[in-house]
């Protein structure tokens, strides 16, 4: 059971999670991680771009790679693009394994490349004193930081 | 005419998220071509070694080397900020 | 918010988990593990012991740890005792964080801690030529090892 | 009466998961006394360092200091096989 998906509306991870745990009869265990826009203060609402013709090949990609690198039953990889207020869910992975090593890792692996290797790029509408501005997001320290963890291993 | 997709931060750069380049010379439209085609600040930050080019949804491994005819598309990629 | 619990019957993770995440507004991301019983061939039935004087005040000690290793909002922990058939849920952890990395890590920190830490004794009934049988589970290295992972850290 | 709550396979051994033991002497049931009382496959089986004691609920440090009254609730604990 492979599920990925980019939406550019609203969605609620629990209407895609638990068919997709049906969908996996006889797994051991399913982890799942759903990311929202957190309530930073003076965050507004944050806008996910994507280029079409990469962002979707290169989740399928990531997906080929979680496959081959954790024994899995299953795979959901959901990402929201557009725009979006806090408290809307962005992203949402799960995955279902015989075992919950390779489950919770796979979940891990995936968040850390959506997170850093993936091709989004997202900017926040932030409250300033002359009103509210665009300003987009850079990458982080952290985030190489994590994605470098699997390169070792 | 060749259109140039800007994403992330260089849409501001440019002014707009798609920008359209015509042909000028009778062979393909090279990087110094591109260049001088862009917004100067645009053009410049082009430059930075971490921006990547894609023609046609394929990432082009040089893109120093980019070579791009009529009716193709190019996208230019700054660094990801996740997910 | 905080919600450890002992089941004696079935649950549904689901029902769990969505008000979890409903009662920690502002998160930045939740991560959650649900475990089943596996359908390994022959196993038709699975069952948990436990001595209550310390199995609940076990899983209290654990979220304590919990909360002070990782940056949390919310904590989710249920775990079933009794008998169970192949795919009913076991235990579910869920872990709300401002960043995912908290989140992911604290919900494989308690899994490895309920695993081969906490008081439970498992037992499962198998088929076999003379019919079926009760047949203890011993504890397996590979959860000695992922509990010492969180040791050297 | 002293209440011995079987664990996992020692109910199996010591043929139900709770047994009571009576005090025979004046004293508090100490863990000669207790492996005495039960039988003999569970007291072997109790010798393995990796069983613990639990009194009224408390873990036990060293269960061969174990002391219990009239009343009291041991607990035998074997190795846990988790969740």
């Amino acid at each position: 059971m492979r599920d990925i998906r980019l939406l550019d509306a609203m969605f609620t991870p629990s209407a895609l999670i638990d068919p997709f745990t049906q969908a996996n009869p006889g797994l051991g265990g399913v982890c799942t991680f759903v990311g929202e826009v957190r309530s930073d203060s003076g965050v507004e609402a944050l806008e996910l771009t994507h280029y079409e013709p990469l962002t979707l090949p290169g989740m399928h990609d990531l997906a080929d790679r979680v496959f081959g690198r954790f024994d899995l039953m299953g795979l959901l990889m959901v990402h929201r693009v557009g725009l979006m207020v806090p408290g809307e869910p962005i992203v949402c992975v799960s995955a279902a394994a015989r075992h919950r090593r390779d489950a919770i890792d796979a979940v891990d692996f995936c968040m850390d490349h959506l997170k850093s290797a993936a091709w989004f790029w997202k900017r926040e509408k932030r409250a300033g004193p002359e009103g509210s501005a665009w300003h987009w997001i850079e990458p982080r320290g952290q985030d190489h930081h994590d994605l470098a963890r699997w390169e070792a291993m | 005419m060749i259109t140039v997709v800007l994403l992330g931060k260089l849409a501001d750069l440019g002014g707009a998220p798609t920008l359209w380049v015509e042909l000028t010379g009778s062979g393909p439209l090279d990087w110094a071509g591109l260049k001088a085609a862009l917004p100067e600040a645009l053009a410049a930050e082009a430059e930075d070694p971490r921006i990547r080019v894609a023609v046609n949804g394929a990432l082009v491994a040089d893109k120093i080397a980019l070579q791009a005819g009529d009716g193709d598309e190019i996208a230019l990629l700054p660094p990801v900020s996740g997910g």
